[in-house]
């Protein structure tokens, strides 16, 4: 694909409210009790999913972190399964055993979320290794935050990754904040993009929350990597909006600190852009008002699907039969 | 005056902090508070440079409080999730656990680490285990797992003052449990289990939130007739066998329940003991309840299903006492 | 023919490497041979792009292993060290062996984890532990511990094959053990202990290096009128169950025997469910021979004061028989 | 100290020969099987430790790795003793719990060898805490390899010590090996001064061979960090002479590169500098024959220490009586 039609990004538009409003669901749901754990939301930085993801073939593989939903709604995952599997339903993506911070798509390429920060780099390496290893022209694509470069794997995987010149893209979404601390108390280091140099990795630094930056530059960081380039670094700038589970209070936020982030939303800058470039507001709130739809509809589906089999709890743990017998 | 279990572990770091110059609290968000709210204000009155936040690597923080505490600090380390004390292994055990000993004498860490474990509604197969056992397999190491919050006053504040490296394991689910605090009650030894029920027909050997559980079992055998004596371990490591082998010798029947795995749990080891030491007094095998073996899923229904709970031991008892 | 453990675990590798693209060889020095010369050649021979040395990297190497085994490949990833196993827990216990129950059974990890394990002259607390009691408390994962060449041969290539993830822990002292390879021998089955030495008294039960130990021991008490069955178990997770009970229904005596720590080690759980599944046909205590709780010294005096041997099985079965 | 005097020189040419010799001894009765275990020697890195570990103050800590007995020689701990603990006898420092990976000095400050490759980096950062919250004077050392590069605890303190501004100097003997493969094959990054640029630390890469060179950096590098500049990375390029580990036959060389390093020994180039600023060979050779003797003498009385006593295997596990009786 190469630079968007007005069409294209239009459809973006409308990927980027079906995270937003996907998201707005699973606040309010798990706010009513409705869905268990404490789901991450990416409010706020869903420029960053749609502008990466879109532009993923169905067989490159993603693992992504906590703060995933978006990231596999973008590469084109079922909302209602995932939204099933949010809510711990036996048409959820993992038949409700994984939850918001454990979603696998397999057959979508999602891999995997985990709630390990940092815990899924080392993993997309391997992705890539083996697509290098078979020679399959698929890439491997793994997003985490800020807050993953001060645990050791992020920089071991640098490492390995460079070295064996693996096609794997890490994207970070650095919003600048780690649970309830700034990046300026996990590290005197401000983009994440300087721990690249001293491997010689490819990377950037770009505004998270602009689309169309991130379309280009993913564009561009995707084509490398996939034409053998080895690793590449892509850093978003972004912010979130919401809190860092559903539920905190952000009282470590000023009032006016949370109006300036809202001031940068991706969606409005998008909308914005878009009218500029002759679209029509209507058009775009329709696609809004469309999007609200497909949500909702998904959503309320999921709701109404059945609860896990609680006599099934012991199936996965092995590949049954051969090992079915385990002790315990 | 009453306590919830969060503000009780506070206040228990608030007077050491205060107490000892040398006690520094350190971990992920500490000075923020804490994912929990444990130590929230602390920071405000003692200061960032002894209530200090850290990056995201569980390994180095083990191994800087490690090296703090060989030189005179008496770190506090917070591991947010016990599922994370995954990557402080390496350090705990390869160097925390082994300093004494392999420096002949010459070096101690009293170093507390404290940690949350155990499952509560959802928090999945990565934010809900229980690894004791892991750690009660280390020579070097001390494990204390409290049941209520006037035992974590007093379990805390004794395991800081220790002199060794101590896990701390705080359970999620009795974060919001509340309780009066005696006033001038003294610190409980480490080392020493306590009897948190008396009974006469069975032992419930349990500790952190499976206390509950077991007192929930023995008020429901009670009410059938049965009396059951709970027993709460409160140190995990080293074991209190002479606590459990006198209520054993009166009971002559005994059960051990945890919420960690079963297989390879710390049930196998007290279960062990127990065969071996009181082969004699034992009028039926030790029973073990403990969580089968998988994962925690993260669906409530399926959750539910794989959790021990009361009912597991009182059924555990009822066949015990069927033979 | 006569091989080492080294050079049968060579030939297992250099099979399944010709026999199955998919397979791939990971690890510290591993293409430069590794440290204790099991990979020498195989690079030469199967390319450095199927045997790769890594860096230092315990942690990546095992997500890198586990991401590969994800998408097609089958690693057979070496942590040199068992004592280094414990930089790879996060993975293996938080990722790698939760992954086919996580995902619902879309994806599995047919990754074989190979370490060194045990004490043997003065490699010290770092570079001596036993640490296998910790995975077997880890559903999701399997864990295999041969103790002669010929069982390594076969267990190793039945465990690459297995598609789950498995941890195969091989025992410095074993490594120069030679044995003769019947050749056109199957494969024997993952989960399946065996009958090392048929005996009617007392069942020792015992696996990797300790199975020789215990064989030792069987012949002194032969020598004494007492018949001893030592059972190899071969596959410490999941436990043959039913060849232990077999065996102890036949002797109502029986001793778990391992070079790891015995307060939490796998002779507990053993101890345990023996005591349990077979209180009515034990006639005796079952007994715990395992190291006494202390980090391995340096000093070979020190060391061989610690490690159990043969002679504290004998003291122990006597001790049961005594009875 | 400023700027060493002749005599400094001797005492430091003599200070190089002592850790030679006494790994010659090491090397031979390791060989003879009367030094259990696999202990690794520090030949030919011989100019870093004595260009570090003369400038410093008994109260300041070191840390080292596996390879670390000339690093605790040139720290000024008893030979005899040190010997002693290397084969395993109750007289040794650790009154043989620790052996040559596990040297441990308290009262010299050396608070500790590791067996884990960058196992005592984190260590050395909390000591540096330690003395920093406790208003003291002195700083933490910690020598490792290029190898440890390639771990996560590396990088996690690298940013840590940055982020706390901790008084810890990271030494880093980069002899382009680790086990039996080059740093080729453990990174695409050559030098390890690279990795402190990220952080700001302070760093330099230095010829590792050439003991002015290595007193002038590590004197400008102990002095920062005395006075609070925070952390300091200094990387000494240096080649290993022997082994990976006595034993090790090292096929993985060729005969050239051998005969290459054993053209840099430090320590004729040590006596090739002071020769030429005026000092007799023979002063020199008198002073090696006496570290020749000193060390003989301390090798041999080592040798005829008592062996530990069995019966106290159990000892100094937990802090006696109080928690004396433990399980097991
Ligand atoms: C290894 C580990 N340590 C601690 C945590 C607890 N935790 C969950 S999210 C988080 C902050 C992550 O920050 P960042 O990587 O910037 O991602 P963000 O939440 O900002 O998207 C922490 C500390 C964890 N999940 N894993
Ligand atoms: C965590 C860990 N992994 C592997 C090993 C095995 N090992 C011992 S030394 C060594 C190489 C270290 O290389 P380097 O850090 O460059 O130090 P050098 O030996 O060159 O002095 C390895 C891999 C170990 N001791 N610790
Ligand atoms: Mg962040
Ligand atoms: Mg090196």
């Amino acid at each position: 694909m190469t630079e968007p039609t007005l069409a294209d990004w239009k459809q973006m538009y409308g990927a980027l409210w079906r995270i937003r409003l996907f998201e707005g669901h699973v606040q309010r749901l798990a706010a009513a009790g409705e869905i268990p754990g404490f789901p991450h939301l990416s409010t706020g930085q869903e420029a960053v999913a749609v502008g990466v993801c879109t532009q993923l073939e169905r067989e490159d593989v993603l693992f992504t972190s906590h703060r995933g939903h978006g990231h596999v709604l973008a590469k084109g995952s079922d909302m209602q399964a995932t939204f099933a599997e949010i809510l711990g339903r036996q048409t959820g993506l993992c038949g409700g055993r994984g939850g918001s911070m454990h979603l696998v798509d397999a057959a979508n390429g999602v891999l995997g979320a985990t709630g390990v920060v940092a815990g899924n780099l080392a993993l997309a390496a391997g992705a890539a290794w083996a697509a290098q290893a078979q020679g399959k022209k698929n890439i491997s694509v793994v997003f985490f935050g800020d807050g993953a470069t001060g645990a050791g794997a992020f920089h071991e995987t640098l490492n390995l990754a460079a070295l064996w010149r693996l096609p794997v893209l890490f994207v970070c979404e650095n919003n600048g904040v780690a649970e309830f601390t700034s990046r300026e108390e996990h590290s005197n280091v401000k983009y994440v993009s300087s721990f690249a140099a001293p491997y010689d990795i490819a990377t950037k630094t770009i505004d998270g929350n602009d689309l169309p930056t991130v379309w280009a530059a993913a564009h561009e960081a995707i084509e490398a990597v996939r034409h053998g380039a080895g690793p590449y670094l892509l850093e978003c700038m972004t912010f979130r909006m919401a809190g860092h589970y559903v539920g905190d209070s952000q009282q470590y936020r000023s009032k006016e600190e949370l109006a300036e982030i809202r001031e940068k939303c991706p969606i409005e800058r998008l909308k914005r852009v878009l009218v500029a470039r002759g679209v029509e507001a209507e058009e775009l709130d329709a696609i809004a008002e469309l999007s609200k739809n497909d949500v909702q509809q998904a959503v309320e589906r999921a709701r109404a699907a059945p609860r896990p089999d609680p006599t099934t709890v012991m199936d996965y743990v092995y590949r049954a039969p051969t090992l079915a017998a385990i002790p315990g | 005056m009453q306590y919830t279990f969060i503000e009780i572990l506070r206040r228990a770091l608030d007077e050491e902090l205060a107490r000892d110059p040398a006690v520094h609290l350190l971990g992920e968000d500490v000075a923020a508070g804490g994912a929990f709210g444990v130590t929230k204000g602390l920071a405000q009155k003692h200061g960032t440079a002894r209530v200090r936040n850290t990056p995201i690597s569980e390994a180095a923080i083990t191994g800087l409080a490690t090296g703090a505490a060989l030189c005179g600090l008496k770190p506090v380390l917070e591991i947010m999730f016990m599922d994370f004390a995954t990557l402080s292994m390496d350090c705990l055990v390869n160097q925390t656990a082994k300093y004494r000993y392999m420096s002949g004498g010459q070096l101690a860490v009293p170093l507390v680490v404290r940690t949350q474990a155990g499952a509560a509604g959802g928090a999945a197969a990565q934010h809900s285990q229980s690894l004791e056992a892991w750690f009660i397999h280390v020579p070097g190491l001390i494990v204390v797992a409290p049941s209520t919050p006037a035992e974590a006053y007093g379990l805390l504040k004794s395991s800081i003052r220790l002199g060794e490296p101590v896990l701390f394991i705080e359970h999620k689910r009795l974060y919001t449990m509340k309780e009066e605090l005696p006033e001038d009650a003294e610190l409980p030894p480490i080392g020493r289990a306590r009897i948190a029920r008396p009974g006469t027909d069975v032992t419930l050997i349990a500790y952190s939130a499976m206390v509950h559980t077991a007192l929930e079992a023995a008020q429901v055998l009670a009410d059938a007739g049965i009396s059951a004596e709970v027993i709460d371990l409160r140190t995990l490591l080293p074991l209190d066998m002479p606590t459990i082998a006198a209520s054993v010798a009166k009971t002559h029947r005994a059960l051990v329940a945890h919420e960690a795995v079963r297989n390879g749990g710390l049930g196998a080891e007290i279960a062990a003991r127990i065969g071996s030491e009181l082969f004699d007094e034992l009028d039926g095998p030790v029973q073990r309840v403990g969580c089968p073996f998988a994962p925690i899923p993260f669906a409530p229904e399926l959750e539910r299903a794989l959790l021990p709970g009361s009912a597991d031991i009182v059924r555990a008892v009822r066949e015990e006492l069927r033979r």
